[in-house]
């Protein structure tokens, strides 16, 4: 295993830009991690009616916003709570949606029916609604948030999985393994999810920006992370208030997800690449 | 495939059951009651009483649910809004036809940018065209939809003064909105065009018509993208079904009656006749969608058709 | 006589396809002793990898005995028949699709060690990989080499070196040479040949390269649209070829030679008959020159023309 | 309580007397720009136009267009003559009799009569909203068609404010028999007709040219709904519309930059406060319910809140309620008396309280101030923003210990606070669950009480109580801003809304 | 001698990717004249399927170059010709059968339309549409599939048929020359035989030229009239077919072949591979190729190129045999 982390990583490092997209997602986490350190004040509640909306300057290097607070400080804060958002519900939901996907893609028949009939019901509500409805049902709050992310999620993942798993179990290699008395969950794992990874780590990247941004618009509804913990997704839906007077409340925060996104995908189409070793170059 | 469609129809039933059931026990465990919702803050007890009688939520779960399943069932009849008293079908049909055009055009748009400019990064794979093309569409894809509307309504309805920033009276009305909903959208799209793009045309029978000498152009379009097209169509698939229900923002940002502002209100006012009818009527349609795209994959695939006549 | 290593009795598979049922293999019987080779030809899509798979309760049989050791293998519940696949494995005619990608080397040889607990530490079981390793001919550096960086021949001594990790009696050999050159096909060929001599390994060879299968079997089998046709030994066969099947594909076979430059060919005409509800008769009468109406009636049973050589035609019966 | 009132029965015949009805300035019908539509950006649908079985300010401010009611009542709660040209009240303050104004029409062309009065009152005991009004209604006969007699239950300060104001507006009994749907074609005999509603999109109306106060100068009353802010206040710009009914203080920010606009920032009847549960620790302490009052930086809270656009408060009711008194107790911003108060309950920085906030989606912005508030006094409030619907019912019961949100002052009246402080009202209205007998006998005094001067008495003893005991930190009164064109005439704007005939173009 | 048909001459491949660079060609050289078969015979990874793409300038744009040689049809190089012309000539003058039958047809279009494409891209003659049906049924009755099948779509179809469809778009517009890559390497034996014998036929008939590229000996025994045996992207022995079946020197890669394929005339308890595997096509050996694995390898031949042995048309390049030599071409 530890052989194959450096394999893989000697292999991405060959990929310019997903180590471009690697050191920037490195440095923003990084950020977020030592967000207290770096920030220049403190975080979350500090506020200062007098010091409304200012422009960035070399005092708030990202200016301030309506509360008076800095935008700076809240952008490496937000960070935090919007990446473990996006990665911790992109995490779950490929998971939960990867071993529902390969049960029905591997057992296929009434089991493979009965799953995706039931994932389909899910994917029938719409996501917003799946995500009000349970928010609704458990209350708003970091965690209520993540499970209804996750849930409305899992669909496609899971379909998606399906649909690579169909494909892999054509392969001998699968017989070979059941010839050997390989038990099933070991050959869901080892054999078919090990070779979905391609795709699995795509929708994931993908994923992560989704769930962020599905989350700025759960707080467009107001539904979103509790303050004054900052996110990014948030922040810009309180900007908007201000979207005409402070255009750069929007900026940062969209930037700060923006960038992340893509360093993500970069890293993404690395990780996928270097994942494959049967991908020359 | 006459039979084969039966089917499908036949198994949307389950589905939309799951769905009833589903929505239908979210929205009676989520706290809060109606009448609260529907009187406001300075209801008295004895009033919200009245209102929690008179529109049944007090009965227990299993009957509600029942006389809810035996209403639509035997008469179509999906009760009264909780808040309005007006007949729930109604309600949604003034707002459904708004909701499916942008829907319908936010798919025709998203999917014309998308696939195009797919198409073309793909074939010039690693040239300036693709990389920035696909730097804009994860930019696309990560800035919030209201964000690209409010600029659009900035831009042409403030500055420019071209384009009317809300409402879905003229033609001209549905331009801003149905481009704040191709835009994003269409990244994704392009995003996956331009993935299987790459597959096809690593496939042998491109060689095949290459040798044969046939032009660039038909080669792409009509031996590589129709084959490409068959994710590509679920993926428009699935757009579509979330546009049915998830353009609430750019609804409300460009002020446009449709569905899915309707459902959030519904939701928020417990008004669970309204939230019942609009997601059923979505999913039904979702279904419906999901079912189009299959029989889709059959017109474009004739092996798909092949399976499915043999069902 | 001793009791055959492997034997079937009526075997039968049926695959449920919308128009009805597939006959892919419809009553075989055959044995196959210790330390022996048995070859099985025939067109593609005639049942022969049905037949090895339903062999080793890869797919389950419709019908009919598999009595391995002379006991029944299909009486087996699901525990005992995972201790019965240590000893019956499998080699896959595609080198490619037969290996796990993800996988290196010595893990897709360790593979079955580790999932049959045949080993207790992690030593002993790469002990046993760098030693079955040399046995099919990979060089110890390869252990940490993913398959795509080997070629076809590699790989397929991969698939045999994980077929022996668990020390088989008998393995089914699903076309494992039709996918490379002659003279990797060459070494593979030897391969086999040298274990079965060293280990006294029984084969079950699956191919529908004539030159091959005569080159290693002891008995043909040949098989045409799941039923069994002709068998004989392999000598026999080729000399004195009985079934009209068998004498066409015989004759297809291009000779590297020039003396049968000019000569032509019979070619077999038209196309195979369908397997799904095939009707009652010979299978292979509508495309048999020499087919009289009873053949289109009654199905041939195996009639043995000469010692050991059992053939299924119809008129050769009448 | 034998007294008529001041604003009652004097003040009526004054009405009564002159033509012209209440308000100061009727404007004349003007033809000069030559528009004579309208349209005003509303920020959400209206579910029904049957009053009776909807709410809110919104609600009120479109039935007043369509409606009447038997009196209009100024912004400081006077009562002005309206469908009722002029009121008596018995001595025995139980009896109330009204003398309807003749010859007013309904849009469907009857005559307002004594029985429409009645019919509206029996329907209203049906009805969940109006219900608790018509409780305290014993008798209502109309003894003539333009006479009716009202015999209360009780004597009620505010019997007048509930019954005869906007919330209570007249019905024709014909219409609402006849007609189909009743709640999407409302039939009143206000300034304008109902035209149509297409949900979540507009609301039409046109001027009702018999109406008795005079045809108004706007024709065509369109409301577009625009639930956004931001939209509206492009839309009002471009010119897409001529007013917003109501918008936020950020987006006045912008427009206040625009010349061609008019900004109307006027006090609502909306208190924002918060309430501290005053039967569970750490807030059965009055000490710290006093210490989080004087915390409070209420001018912080009312630039970033309201962006200045509010009036700050310290105690809960409106200055304009009758029977107002201005308390003695206030609390202003005083961060070293908080913290002593704190250190003398035994709070420190080493022994901090920590307690979760409710508040809901509107007022998270509020919250967040306040939470930083009282941070600075060794409180650490974690926010629980919820859905309004889910923090209504969640609020009042015994569990929640902090909350943050706002009132809306439905009723001009001090009887008004009857239903923050009455340990009656726990788990309904009281969210500190704030109990004192004395309280509670107060309140009774001041509601069945119809003596100015003897309210005033009581009221000012019981807010000098609850100012002390601190239930709530009343913040502020944001302002509720209207905006619209500069060629927009408007001569008068209620708190409860604005009377379309009230306004037109220059 | 009229001008040949086809001429290779001196040609080298290389695929250039970011790390590494395969060399897949190293200078062969060959000529063919109307009606003709060249057999290609080596193993894989020689270079086969390269060379052959080649001719069609089929290769991959972005890693493949051609730092050398000419590839002559009809005196005109092939190289050189701008990509619309190239257009023309695929299909029309040169068509190719490739490797796999299975996916070299398109799914989702009838074999129809996929035959018809070929006419209709190549419609000098101003063909009309019915005319140019007519002459699809035609071409596929000439592959023994009836017209009615014509709508149908490749999945419908046996392996066999399918090759034979590929054979029928190859053959639509009657091309001079014919490349063929492993036509039936996929197909099992009855099937194979039936594909050969029609490719011959219709060699006869249309008096085509053909490259067929093949592992099978037999094949080349049957079908070709040249034989170039491929090493490492070399020819290592050309020659006619009796040159190679009959004469009694050989380069010592094709003696490996030979040894390689179980007889079935004579019984071996061994088959006789040639040890070793294909050097690394980005590392050639120096010297002769097949050195590292050649049982008669001498010193000369680690260091040094073989010259070539030449005996009329047979040539082989050899250390072995230093008799008769001449320049390469
Ligand atoms: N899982 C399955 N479901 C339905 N039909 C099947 C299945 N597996 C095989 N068949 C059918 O059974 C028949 C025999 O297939 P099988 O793979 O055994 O043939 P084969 O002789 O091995 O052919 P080949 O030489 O091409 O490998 C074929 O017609 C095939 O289509
Ligand atoms: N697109 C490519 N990029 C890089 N290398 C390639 C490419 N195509 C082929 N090669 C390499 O070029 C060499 C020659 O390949 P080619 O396909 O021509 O061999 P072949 O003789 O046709 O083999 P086979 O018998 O397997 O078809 C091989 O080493 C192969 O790995
Ligand atoms: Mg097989
Ligand atoms: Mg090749």
């Amino acid at each position: 295993m530890k052989q194959n982390f450096k394999e893989i990583f000697r292999r991405m490092k060959k990929n310019k830009a997903a180590m471009i997209g690697l050191v920037i997602i490195t440095l923003i986490i990084l950020t977020a991690v030592f967000a207290d350190f770096i920030s220049p004040y403190e975080y979350g509640i500090k506020q200062n009616s007098k010091e409304r909306l200012l422009p960035p300057s070399s005092t708030h290097l990202f200016g301030t916003d309506g509360n008076g607070r800095d935008v700076f400080t809240r952008v490496i804060h937000g960070a935090r709570t919007s990446l473990t958002l996006g990665l911790v519900t992109t995490l779950i939901s490929a998971v939960g949606g990867g071993v529902l996907g390969a049960c029905a893609g591997y057992y296929g028949g009434r089991l493979d029916d009965f799953i995706m009939r039931v994932l389909d019901t899910i994917m029938c509500i719409p996501n917003m609604l799946l995500a009000l409805s349970i928010v609704a049902a458990l209350g708003s709050g970091i965690g209520n948030l993540l499970i209804a992310i996750t849930i409305s999620n899992i669909p496609v993942f899971a379909r998606i999985i399906r649909a690579v798993v169909l494909s892999i179990v054509e392969n001998d290699y699968i017989e070979a393994a059941k010839a050997c008395g390989t038990r099933d969950w070991r050959i869901i794992h080892r054999h078919i999810l090990k070779n979905a990874m391609g795709p699995i780590v795509i929708q994931a990247t993908m994923s992560i920006s989704k769930m962020i941004l599905l989350a700025a618009s759960l707080s467009f509804l107001g539904l979103g992370v509790q303050p004054p913990a900052p996110e990014w997704g948030t922040m810009l839906s309180e900007a908007r208030e201000f979207m005409r007077r402070a255009p750069y409340l929007m900026i940062f925060p969209g930037a700060a997800i923006v960038l992340s996104v893509l360093s993500l995908n970069l890293v993404g189409d690395g990780l996928r690449d270097a994942l494959d070793p049967r991908l020359k170059s | 495939m006459i039979r084969y469609v039966l089917k499908r129809l036949l198994l949307m039933i389950p589905v939309l059951l799951g769905v009833a059931f589903i929505v239908f026990s979210v929205m009676s465990l989520a706290p809060g009651d109606p009448a609260r919702a529907i009187l406001g803050e300075n209801a008295t007890q004895e009033q919200l009483d009245m209102l929690n009688t008179q529109l049944g939520v007090d009965q227990p779960f299993l009957i509600r649910f029942g006389t809810f399943v035996v209403n639509v069932v035997t008469k179509l009849d999906f009760g009264l809004s909780y808040n309005s008293q007006r007949p729930v079908f109604d309600e949604i049909f003034t707002r459904f036809p708004y909701t499916l055009r942008l829907a319908v055009l936010g798919v025709i748009f998203s999917s014309i940018i998308g696939i195009s400019i797919g198409v073309f990064s793909a074939i010039k794979q690693y040239s300036p065209f693709d990389t920035i093309s696909t730097i804009l569409a994860l930019f696309f894809a990560s800035v919030p939809g209201f964000w690209f509307g409010m600029m659009l309504i900035l831009l042409f309805a403030l500055q420019l003064g071209l384009l009317p920033s809300n409402g879905l009276d003229t033609v001209k009305h549905y331009i801003l909105p149905t481009l704040s909903i191709a835009i994003p959208y269409s990244a994704g799209i392009l995003r996956l065009t331009r993935s299987t793009m790459l597959e096809t045309v690593r496939q042998d029978y491109i060689r095949t018509a290459k040798a044969k000498g046939v032009t660039e152009w038909v080669i792409i379009w009509k031996h590589a993208f129709r084959n490409a097209l068959l994710p590509v169509i679920t993926q428009l698939g699935n757009v579509f079904g979330q546009l049915l229900g998830g353009a609430v923002v750019i609804e409300t940002v460009f002020a446009i009656p449709g569905l899915g502002s309707h459902i959030v209100n519904a939701i928020r006012m417990k008004d669970t006749p309204v939230v019942m009818a609009s997601v059923m009527l979505l999913a039904f349609f979702f279904c419906l969608v999901i079912l189009a795209v299959d029989l889709l994959y059959a017109f474009v695939d004739p092996r798909i058709k092949a399976k499915y006549a043999r069902r | 006589m001793s009791q055959p290593l492997l034997k079937t009795v009526g075997l039968k598979k049926y695959f449920k396809v919308p128009g009805g049922f597939l006959h892919a293999v419809d009553g075989v019987d055959l044995e196959i002793p210790r330390g022996k080779t048995l070859g099985v030809v025939g067109e593609s899509g005639c049942g022969k990898s049905t037949l090895g798979r339903s062999v080793l309760r890869l797919l389950e049989p419709t019908e009919g005995q598999v009595f391995f050791h002379g006991e029944d293998l299909l009486a087996y519940d699901k525990k005992q028949m995972r201790q019965m696949r240590q000893k019956l494995q499998i080699i896959f005619q595609d080198p490619y699709s037969s290996i796990n990608p993800r996988l290196s080397v010595a893990e897709i040889i360790a593979e079955p060690m580790i999932v049959n607990k045949t080993f207790g530490s992690r030593r002993e079981i790469f002990a046993r990989v760098e030693q079955l390793m040399d046995t099919v001919g990979l060089a110890k550096r390869l252990a940490t080499a993913y398959p795509h960086e080997l070629d076809g021949g590699r790989r397929q001594r991969i698939g045999v070196a994980r077929a022996l990790a668990v020390n088989p009696e008998f393995i089914v050999c699903d076309e494992p040479v039709s996918a490379l050159d002659v003279s990797i096909q060459a070494q593979i060929l030897n391969l086999l040949m040298d274990l079965q001599r060293d280990m006294g390994l029984t084969y079950m060879f699956i191919t529908h390269d004539l030159s091959v299968v005569k080159h290693i079997s002891d008995e043909i089998m040949v098989m045409y649209l799941g039923r069994c046709v002709e068998r004989a030994p392999s000598r026999e066969l080729f000399k004195n070829p009985t079934h009209p099947y068998t004498k066409g594909l015989l004759s297809a076979i291009p000779v590297p030679d020039l003396k049968m430059r000019d000569k032509t060919i019979e070619l077999l005409k038209g196309e195979v008959a369908s397997p799904i509800n095939p009707k009652p008769g010979c299978r292979f009468a509508p495309r048999c020159e020499q087919a009289i109406p009873q053949c289109f009636e009654q199905s041939g049973e195996m009639i043995e023309v000469a010692p050991g050589h059992f053939c299924s035609c119809g008129c050769k019966r009448a | 309580a034998g007294n008529s009132e001041a604003g009652g029965s004097t003040a009526a015949p004054a009405g009564s007397e002159s033509a012209a009805p209440a308000g100061d300035n009727t404007p004349a019908p003007s033809v000069s720009s030559g528009r004579d539509d309208l349209i005003i950006a509303i920020n959400q649908d209206i579910k029904t136009f049957d009053l009776m079985y909807g709410s809110g300010m919104l609600m009120t401010q479109l039935g007043i267009n369509v409606y009447d009611s038997l009196l209009q009542f100024e912004n400081d709660g006077t009562p002005n003559p309206w469908l009722a040209e002029k009121w008596e009240v018995s001595d025995n303050g139980l009896e109330y009799t009204f003398y309807l104004r003749e010859g007013v029409k309904f849009h469907n062309g009857e005559e307002l009569k004594a029985s429409d009065v009645v019919f509206t009152v029996e329907r209203g005991r049906e009805s969940p909203k109006m219900s608790a009004i018509c409780a305290n209604i014993a008798t209502i006969e109309a003894l003539d068609d333009y006479t009716v007699k009202v015999v209360c239950n009780e004597i009620s300060s505010t019997f007048l404010i509930e019954f005869c104001g906007e919330k209570f507006p007249i019905y024709n009994q014909k219409a609402v028999e006849e007609v189909e749907n009743y709640g999407d074609h409302p039939i009143g005999t206000g300034a304008y007709k109902f035209v149509s509603n297409e949900q979540g999109s507009k609301i039409e109306f046109e001027a009702f040219d018999e109406y008795w106060h005079g045809a108004p100068a706007i024709k065509k009353l369109v409301y577009r709904i625009m639930p956004d802010n931001f939209t509206a206040g492009v839309a009002l710009e471009s010119g897409d519309i001529d007013m917003i009914w109501a918008t936020n203080a950020a987006t006045a920010a912008t427009l206040e930059q625009n010349e061609k606009l008019v900004l109307l920032s006027e006090p609502s009847i909306n208190v924002l406060y918060v309430a501290m549960n005053t039967q569970a620790a750490p807030f059965n302490d009055v000490k710290v319910r006093q210490a989080v009052n004087y915390a409070m930086d209420r001018e912080m809270i009312q630039d970033i809140v309201d962006e200045g656009r509010s009036d700050i408060k310290d105690y809960l009711p409106l200055d304009t309620m009758p029977g107002f008194v201005e308390p003695k107790t206030r609390y202003s911003y005083d961060l070293d008396k908080a913290l002593s108060l704190m250190e003398a309950a035994g709070y420190s920085e080493s022994n901090p309280i920590e307690v979760t906030m409710l508040t809901n989606t509107a007022n998270q912005k509020l919250a967040e101030v306040v939470q930083e508030c009282l941070s600075a006094i060794y409180i650490k409030a974690n926010l629980d923003v919820l859905e309004t619907n889910t923090f209504t019912s969640q609020v009042y019961t015994s569990s929640t210990i902090l909350s943050v949100s706002n009132f809306n002052m439905i009723y001009n009246d001090m009887d008004m606070i009857n239903r923050f402080y009455n340990s009656a009202r726990i788990d309904l209205h009281n969210a500190p669950r704030y109990s004192n007998t004395r309280v509670d006998e107060l309140l009774e005094l001041g509601r069945g009480e119809l003596d100015v001067e003897k309210r005033r008495e009581y009221y000012g003893e019981l807010i000098e109580i609850v100012q002390e005991d601190a239930p709530y930190a009343a913040l502020s009164n944001p302002h509720i801003i209207r905006a619209y064109n500069k060629d927009l005439n408007v001569a008068k704007s209620y708190t409860h809304g604005i009377f379309m005939f009230d306004v037109s173009w220059n | 001698m009229s001008e040949k048909l086809l001429q290779v001459k001196n040609l080298e491949i290389q695929y250039k990717t970011d790390l590494e660079t395969v060399y897949a060609v190293n200078g062969i050289s060959f000529a063919l004249d109307k009606g003709e078969t060249l057999g290609i015979v080596g193993e894989t990874g020689a270079g086969k399927t390269t060379a052959a793409l080649s001719i069609l300038r089929l290769l991959p744009e972005k890693t493949a170059r051609i730092p050398k040689g000419e590839i002559l049809f009809r005196g005109e190089n092939l190289l050189l010709k701008p990509e619309a012309e190239m257009r023309s000539t695929r299909g029309e003058q040169i068509s190719m059968i490739f490797q796999d039958p299975m996916t070299s047809l398109n799914p989702i279009l009838t074999v129809g339309d996929q035959i018809f494409e070929a006419l209709a891209f190549h419609n000098d003659t101003g063909m009309t549409r019915e005319q140019m049906e007519a002459r699809v049924d035609e071409t596929l009755e000439l592959v023994g599939i009836p017209r009615s099948r014509k709508r149908d779509y490749p999945h419908q179809f046996s392996g066999g048929m399918k090759q034979r469809v590929v054979i029928a778009i190859a053959l639509a517009c009657e091309p001079e020359l014919l490349i063929a890559d492993e036509p039936t390497t996929a197909l099992d034996v009855t099937i194979q035989a039936q594909v050969l014998a029609m490719m011959n036929d219709l060699k006869h008939k249309l008096n085509t030229a053909m490259i067929l590229i093949t592992h099978d000996l037999g094949i080349v025994a049957q079908t070709c009239d040249h034989v170039a045996v491929m090493y490492a992207g070399e020819f290592v022995e050309y020659g006619s077919v009796f040159d190679l079946f009959t004469a009694d020197k050989h380069h010592p890669y094709t003696d490996g072949l030979f040894g390689s394929i179980p007889n079935l005339e004579v019984e071996t308890d061994r088959l006789q591979p040639i040890d070793g595997l294909m050097p690394d096509p980005t590392d050639l050996p120096s010297g002769c190729k097949f050195s590292p694995r050649c049982p008669k390898c001498m010193d000369i031949c680690t260091k040094q190129k073989p010259t070539t042995y030449q005996n009329g048309t047979h040539r082989i390049a050899c250390h072995l045999y230093s008799g008769k030599e001449v320049e390469e071409a």
